[in-house]
């Protein structure tokens, strides 16, 4: 049997279709990028998070004590893993991720508004200032929430939450003419 | 004075000038045969029938705020017998059957209203469940109904029969279950306590239990020492405050629920209903407001207001059970401060002083059972010994091992 | 306190991320302590009417257990701890 | 235009006429009106009927207090009832109906109640209706709802839509009046973030009905151009028709924001109405005062108005409230009313003051009434003219309406919601704001200063300090010059001696003096007792007119001050909230979060049908062509299972990685059982209690590496195991070393079930899967062919051989198809969760309809699983005691009927055969059934007391409930293979 294995996104049901113009307010879904958990070992937090944050391509998002989210554009789930594991595989525990998390980024000048209706945290730039992630609950579903720009910010959700949390993000877009699709 | 129309038309005649207190604002004496801490529901149908029914006469209850400042005045007014477990079901029939007469009994119309509580179901597994109960209440000899879901879309037409996130596929009916009036409860059966000698002392702090040779000889008050022969705990909400003055742990935390009524409407909801789905339980008064409620706030407190994340989940479980109350207002919100159990049950018992006794943990239940747990405690302190439909319901259930756990959730006061 | 915790990990955070488990002043006894002992810890709680400890599991958050001491009348909140630091506290 | 709107002024737009109608009459008002200025406009002061003796009522207010102009607005679906015509503001099309009255507002049959008022006094009820015992439902109740009540609620689907923010902010004004703008002004020029929330659709609170000047310019104007430079700054958010409208912990607010409750047809793009969750560093109650009724005979008769709401009707409105108005006033505004009046053209035809002296001065030509009372009116549905008595002699006074005005009382009900009981001051003759510390301070009117440069003082400096204590720095602000004040004292008077006819305190639920005085003459002396008894103060407003004059009046009987008798609780909300607002987005489909499995889609392409699990939605069957019901589908899935092989979706169970040096030491304190040895390679279903020994969930456990774990939990306990296992971590052992997470998204995992599953699935694998090299229980990462990482376990929850293979979610679809594509040959078929029940069920294996939280290991049949030997692990010490191990508990039993035609459903209980029904001699009950095509009968799993001892016992189902009674057999739970030699083929 030849076995060609096609993965499906989650959104796939959600952005399937021709392609849209993008409004100002936007919500842009990764087609595919690694993610992996990575759990210090006792005691280790800060030596882990220096190994982490010192390596270009790797995005680091905060989920909790000695645990984070580390989100890479340009590896592969499989060689992400290889990298981490080379980077800090003595120092924690690592778990590919990439088919579990959903990434979303939502863009625009009303990015705050529309992310105020469902995420009980200050979004003031003096208050969650870009960089900055955390776990946050939205609406009535955990995510993690990043800021990468003035306007900015990357939502990871769990796979099977994903649908759930698009139809919210878009509900809450609406008086905004949020638009959505697939990046390219 | 007897109340009856006919009294109604004859103070009518007079200008209404010549009705008489309700109860007496007597000052405490020095000694009661039994005093009862709480001038609550409980505290009073205690006092009501150990004069009537037990011939205990000489009783005082004893009341920190004013009469029925507590729980009794402060729920969503159902009364019900539908419960499951052997440990419970007879006690809250026992309950139900008092509510039926009582009103004849007190000489005053606490508005008992048989309008029917159904419980909703929306899985096959939450059918079966409910199925369990219906069958344990039929064992008990209480009538029960599962209402399908055709039947029930004639019943209850406005329910969220096509839209509903969790279907809803049907219920389990009491009909000779439904709501009364709360305060009335608590003024009817203080009425009937003091016609039969018993002294309603308002405003009036219990702040510390004697003792001597091991027993409670009596209560230190914000009046003054008073001596009692047998003292009895009444104090929903505040058991745990009471019980440590007498060095008394307790299986308890204090937890707020919140309640809630909307605006005046005419008549629309005939029956209680209760959500599956969450916890969102709803009926209509008799003045038209609709009365509902759902969980507990989650932590521990005693004050009696709540907090709006909760208020909030509690309008979405209502509006996804019944989508038309998506505009209507709510007027007023309260709380309430629950006696939560370890296993989400009730204790009426002796304590390990002899002459001391308890009657706490009543959780969500309180006002359902505040006939049967007058009547029961009653029972208890006159006799010192357990009324039979109250035998579960002992303090040492749990070293022993039978947590009388009708959520099946363990020893966790916030999940019952 | 009804309304805001302030997450050692994750800064200001409402209700809703919480979950509430209880009283964080108990410690599970050794195994061979009482019946008295066990059945204490299980089911006996002090619930204190002013200050108290109990344990907040952010769950939507950092899945942190923390030690929340706060007042059961006036909601007002003291100190906002993890809990294996106080749970380490506790146990020397 | 019409017979009330004065020919100028008001900040009505009179360019802009709009068509509304009121029971179906076409009526015309402005932009800029309320309802309420609408239908005064057009002399229809008749708006409602009262709730118990349904006397006709007209507008008493001009704000959110309003009890008696209570209408219907809209129609069908969109009908809202209960909407005060002082606050709805006035769009094209409306429609508003008048409400509690049969047949017509005009002519209410109800009204008959009124003259049996001697018998329907305070708590008539209580008394009567008692016999006979069974008329109560069936007459006295039905009767008494349809008499109570006010407005109709459709209870129909909303169409319209709602939603909820969160906001932050340094500081919150609530009331856009004179101290509120200047507050949120100097505190926005500081550079704070300021959220500005008023209730009313026009920001400016008094300002907008004030006749006095500011900066020389009318007061109107001065807060126009406040909020326009409000407008302009960044950190500034200015929130016009929002009611903050409650205060919780930690300073949040609630406040609803009425988004498009004003136009005709609501934009699809925006919700209806907005609720914001506001926390605040600081607050600032800037509500205003609430002006006090007057309580005297007749009081109640429409054209009896609050002298302020005369006032704004025709400064802020451009409507006389009457074409002859007479004020009743104890203090100096009644005063100001009528020189407002006079410069309109109105014509006052009396000031009736209650006090003796006063140097307050009448308009010209006014005739003043010192040491005066009303104590009747008359007229039939309007004012036509009131008794004034004053020493003795009364005399008729010819008016059309009346403006009262018995002082004022601050509006501090938000800063009283959180405990702290407001503080009667003999200052001001009220009830003022507690001390309730920095995180909210009540300014202005609400704070009891009652002057125009007083308001905007304070506002000034009360910002200020907020600033500086934030850390801001506010220059010290510019006060705007305001005219020479006026002294605003008054009197109190709470009740008005020598009533002709009812002198009501709660106009909404007819309540007047002497119902009060018949509560305290019954013992409800308090004023909680008063309240509840009377129903005073329960309305829709709250009492917010009403509760001063309640407390006055019993304080005055009882001999005491108003401060002995203090306030009812003031609590959430401050106005109505409608549900569907607090509810926001969360509702129908969107009330809870859906969860989907990576396999939804390949589940619905073969045609599943699908079925809540909690958030999640499983496949639950999927019929084939011709199958006409579900037992059809299901039975064919099972014997396929049984006899070739099935696929079934199981990746909604909950999964966990867990890491760690201690790992084997955590998961084995735990479990119940022994789990410190299980081998790397290897899997082992795992049991878990909680600490009082009933069972909390099972699962399985897999070693994949010495310090590495694979736990699954059942698909309804992932997320309270996974949070067990934080406390047992974090609290429980910290010192542990052991790291775990949820990878419950990252697999899709399907079982792979029946004889033929080993030979379907070596297909896609390379490494050899045989008995020999991969047994029962083996577990281990292995890679398809194809180069996908997986992980393959030999596990089984059907009895048969079956394996359970987990790939990353995304792959899931794609593996599945290849499965189902390798087995096309072997008949394989897609099974759901029904077969799948049904196949555990023949096999005995346990599901949480079993596990009730109230079963012991034991009681379950599992009591092997119970490792005494281990020193310590979660609910192994409290297992011991009496109750969870005595010899009569219910224990696991499987029944069979003894007529196999005969079913068995979930929930029935068990009876000895012969036995009478009774919670006695409940023997147990049924937890699980279905139907066997295996064994071509029902069979079912039941805990029955002693159950191990009764096999073979006869035993009655009973089925009360549905009336449904069959004999059954007791056996043992394992009906098919209890060799297992189909498991471990």
């Amino acid at each position: 049997m030849v076995r060609d294995y096609n993965n499906r996104h989650a959104l796939d049901q959600k952005l399937r279709g021709t392609p849209k113009p993008a409004h100002v307010d936007h919500l842009e879904v990764g087609h595919w990028q690694a993610i992996a958990t990575v759990l210090a070992h006792a005691g280790l937090d800060a030596a882990v998070q220096r190994a982490l944050s010192s390596t270009p391509d790797l995005s680091l998002r905060y989920c909790g004590p000695g645990e984070w989210l580390v989100v890479s554009q340009v590896d592969t789930p499989v060689g992400l893993m290889r990298r981490l594991d080379m980077l800090c595989g003595t120092q924690a525990h690592v778990i590919d991720q990439s088919d579990g998390r959903v990434l979303l980024r939502l863009s625009g000048p009303s990015a705050r508004q529309i992310l105020a209706k469902g995420i009980g945290v200050d979004l003031h730039p003096a208050a969650f200032a870009l960089g900055g992630s955390t776990n946050v609950l939205c609406g009535h579903i955990a995510i993690n929430l990043s800021r990468t720009g003035e306007d900015i910010f990357e939502l990871i959700v769990s796979r099977s939450f994903a649908e759930s949390l698009f139809e919210d993000l878009m509900t809450m877009g609406r008086p905004f003419d949020l638009s959505a699709a697939f990046s390219e | 004075m007897r109340y009856s129309a006919f009294s109604i038309v004859r103070n009518a005649l007079s200008g209404n000038l010549n009705w008489k207190p309700q109860w007496r604002q007597p000052q405490p004496k020095s000694h009661y045969d039994v005093i009862i801490v709480g001038g609550g529901g409980h505290g009073l149908a205690t006092a009501y029938y150990l004069a009537k029914e037990f011939g205990v006469k000489n009783v005082a209850v004893l009341e920190k705020g004013y009469l029925g400042s507590g729980n009794v005045g402060r729920n969503t007014t159902i009364v019900r017998s539908n419960y499951m477990l052997p440990g419970n079901e007879p006690f809250y029939e026992f309950s139900m059957k008092l509510w039926e007469g009582l009103e004849q009994d007190l000489n005053y119309n606490v508005m008992l209203s048989q309008r029917g509580v159904i419980m909703l179901y929306h899985s096959d597994a939450q059918r079966d469940a409910y199925v369990r109960r219906g069958n344990a209440m039929w064992m008990e000899g209480v009538s029960a109904e599962l209402i399908e879901r055709e039947q029930l879309k004639k019943m209850i037409p406005f329910l969220n029969y096509d839209h509903a996130r969790y279907p809803i596929l049907g219920g389990l009916l009491q009909r000779r279950a439904g709501t009364a009036r709360h305060d009335a409860v608590a003024w009817g059966y203080a009425r009937g306590a003091d016609q039969h000698g018993v002294d309603i002392i308002e405003h009036c702090e219990v702040t510390g239990i004697r003792r001597e040779n091991g027993v409670v000889t009596g209560v230190e008050t914000s009046k003054g020492i008073i001596g009692c022969g047998k003292l009895a705990l009444a104090a929903a909400g505040n058991s745990s405050r009471v019980g440590e003055m007498a060095d008394l742990k307790l299986p308890l935390e204090s937890h707020v629920l919140q309640a809630f009524v909307t605006e005046g409407l005419k008549p629309c909801i005939d029956h209680v209903i209760v959500y599956g789905g969450g916890h969102f339980y709803i009926s209509q008064s008799d003045k038209g407001g609709l009365v509902f409620g759902a969980e507990i706030d989650g932590y521990s407190s005693y004050a009696q207001r709540g907090n709006l994340a909760t208020a909030e989940h509690v309008m979405e479980e209502g509006v996804s059970m019944i989508p038309g109350l998506s505009r209507v207002r709510v007027l007023r919100a309260w709380g309430g401060v629950m006696d939560m159990s370890m296993d989400g049950s009730p204790i009426i018992d002796r304590t390990s002083i002899d002459n001391l006794y308890l009657n706490c943990g009543w959780c969500y239940g309180g006002f359902k059972a505040t006939p049967a747990s007058g009547y029961c405690f009653a029972h208890l302190i006159a006799r010192n010994d357990t009324h039979p439909v109250a035998r579960a319901l002992r303090l040492d259930r749990f070293a022993r091992g039978y947590a009388v756990d009708e959520a099946g959730a363990g020893p966790q006061p916030n999940l019952h | 306190m009804a309304s805001l915790i302030t997450c050692p990990h994750c800064g200001v955070r409402p209700k809703e991320e919480f979950t509430i488990r209880g009283d964080a002043s108990l410690v599970r006894p050794a195994p061979s302590a009482s019946d008295e002992a066990w059945h204490d810890y299980v089911y006996v709680r002090a619930n204190p009417r002013g200050r108290t400890v109990e344990h907040w599991h952010h769950v939507a958050g950092c899945r942190r257990f923390l030690v929340v001491e706060r007042d059961t009348v006036t909601h007002e909140v003291y100190s906002v701890v993890d809990g294996a630091t106080a749970a380490r506290e506790a146990q020397r | 235009m019409s017979a009330y709107r004065l020919s100028s002024g008001g900040l009505v737009d009179r360019s802009k006429v709009l068509s509304f109608t009121f029971d179906g009459r076409p009526l015309r008002g402005l932009a800029g009106d309320t309802l309420a200025s609408a239908l005064l406009a057009n002399d229809q002061l008749l708006v409602g009927r009262s709730f118990k003796y349904h006397r006709p009522r007209g507008i008493v207010s001009a704000g959110p207090s309003e009890p008696n102009a209570l209408v219907t607005l809209g129609s069908g679906a969109r009908s809202d009832p209960n909407t005060k015509a002082t606050v709805a503001e006035l769009y094209a099309g409306l429609t508003a109906k008048s409400q509690n009255r049969w047949p017509s507002l005009g002519f209410d049959v109800g009204a008959v109640n009124g003259l049996l008022s001697p018998f329907l006094g305070a708590g008539f009820y209580y008394k009567t209706f008692m016999w006979p015992r069974q008329l109560w439902e069936k007459l006295y109740e039905p009767v008494i709802r349809r008499a109570a009540g006010l407005g109709r609620a459709v209870l129909e689907r909303d169409p319209e839509s709602y939603e909820k923010t969160w906001a932050f902010c340094d500081l919150l004004v609530v009331g856009g009046g004179p101290a509120g703008l200047m507050a949120a002004l100097t505190a926005g020029r500081a550079g704070l973030r300021v959220i500005l929330a008023d209730e009313d659709f026009r920001l400016g609170g008094s300002l907008l009905s004030e006749t006095e000047t500011i900066d020389g310019s009318p007061a109107p104007a001065f807060a126009e151009r406040v909020v326009a430079e409000l407008l302009s700054l960044d950190n500034v958010t200015l929130l016009s028709r929002t009611t903050v409208f409650g205060w919780y912990d930690d300073n949040v607010f609630g406040a609803v924001e009425r988004v498009q409750k004003h136009v005709a047809e609501p934009s699809a793009k925006l919700p209806t109405e907005r609720v914001w969750r506001i926390a605040a560093k600081r607050a600032l109650l800037a509500t205003g005062a609430e002006e006090r009724p007057l309580v005297f005979g007749g009081n109640d008769r429409p054209g009896v108005m609050m002298a302020g709401a005369v006032s704004t009707y025709a400064e802020r409105y451009g409507v006389s409230a009457g074409k002859s108005v007479a004020i009743f006033t104890s203090g100096s505004s009644g005063y100001r009313t009528a020189r407002g009046l006079a410069a309109k053209g109105v014509t006052v035809s009396a000031v009736v003051d209650s006090r003796a002296e006063a140097s307050d001065a009448a308009p010209d030509g006014v005739r003043v009434i010192r040491s005066g009372a009303i104590v009747d009116t008359k007229g039939r549905q309007r004012l036509s003219g009131i008794v004034v008595e004053r020493s003795g002699f009364e005399e008729l006074i010819a008016c059309d309406a009346l403006g009262m005005s018995g002082g004022w009382s601050p509006v501090i009900h938000l800063a009283c919601q959180r405990g702290a009981r407001p503080v009667w001051s003999e200052d001001l003759k009220a009830f003022s704001a507690p001390d309730v510390g920095n995180g909210l301070r009540v300014v202005g009117s609400a704070n009891g200063v009652y002057t125009l440069g007083g308001c905007l003082r304070d506002g000034a400096e009360k910002a200020t300090a907020i600033a500086a204590e934030l850390g801001f720095n506010a220059a010290a602000a510019q006060l705007p010059v305001t005219e020479p004040e006026t002294d605003p004292s008054f009197a109190a008077l709470w009740y008005v001696p020598g009533a002709k006819s009812k002198a009501f305190v709660d106009f909404q639920n007819d309540v007047h003096a002497k119902d009060l005085g018949l509560a305290l003459r019954e013992g409800f002396g308090h004023v909680e007792h008063a309240k509840r008894y009377t129903t005073s103060g329960m309305a829709t407003d709250q009492g917010k007119l009403s509760n001063i004059n309640a407390v006055g009046i019993l304080a005055g009987m009882r001999g005491v001050s108003p401060a002995a008798v203090g306030t009812t609780t003031f609590r959430p909300f401050y106005t109505p909230v409608s549900f569907g607002a607090l509810a926001g987005t969360s509702r129908d489909g969107h009330a809870t979060p859906t969860r989907k499995s990576p396999l939804h889609e390949w589940a619905k392409k073969h045609g599943a049908t699908f079925v809540d699990s909690g958030l999640w939605f499983r496949s639950a069957w999927f019929p084939r062509a011709g199958e006409k019901t579900w037992r059809e589908s299901v039975d064919r899935e099972v014997l396929n299972v049984r006899a070739n092989v099935g696929l079934c979706d199981v990746s909604t169970l909950g999964k966990i990685e867990v890491f760690g040096a201690d790992a084997a030491e955590f998961l084995n304190r735990l479990y119940c059982n022994a789990l410190l040895k299980l081998p790397v390679g290897k899997a082992r279903y795992g049991l878990m209690l909680r600490e009082d020994g009933f069972v909390f969930d099972d699962g399985t456990v897999s070693r994949l590496a010495e310090d590495h774990f694979f736990v699954t939990t059942t698909t309804a306990m992932a997320g309270a195991v996974m949070s067990h296992m934080d406390y047992c971590a974090q609290v429980l052992w910290p010192d542990l070393k052991v790291r775990f997470c949820s990878v419950s998204d990252q697999w899709a995992q399907m079982a792979i079930a029946g004889p033929k599953a080993r030979d379907v699935l070596q297909q896609l694998i390379d490494e050899d899967i045989s008995e020999a090299v991969f047994p029962f229980l083996a577990a281990r990462s292995m890679v398809l062919r194809g180069g996908i990482h997986a992980r393959l376990f030999r596990i089984s929850f059907s009895g048969e051989l079956a394996f359970e293979l987990a790939v990353p979610a995304g792959y899931g679809e794609a593996v599945a198809e290849q499965i189902m594509e390798a087995g096309r040959a072997h008949g394989i078929c897609a099974y759901g969760v029904e077969a799948l029940n049904v196949l555990r069920l023949e096999k005995g294996l346990l599901t949480h309809a079993e596990f009730d939280g109230r079963v012991t290991p034991d009681d379950a049949g599992l009591g092997r699983m119970f490792s005494a030997q281990k020193p310590d692990f979660i609910g192994k010490h409290l297992s011991a005691r009496y109750g969870l191990t005595a010899a009569d508990r219910m224990q696991l039993v499987g029944l069979k009927p003894v007529d196999k035609d005969k079913d068995m459903r979930a929930g029935a209980h068990l009876l000895k055969e012969g036995m009478k029904p009774s919670t006695l001699n409940d023997q147990g009950w049924i937890s699980s059934t279905g139907y066997s095509p295996v064994l071509g009968q029902h069979i079912a799993l039941a805990f029955l007391k002693s159950g191990r001892e009764r096999y073979g016992e006869k035993i009655v189902v009973w089925d009360k409930l549905r009336d449904h009674e069959v004999v059954a057999e007791v056996c043992d739970p394992v009906f098919v293979d209890p060799e297992n030699k189909k498991l471990k083929a």
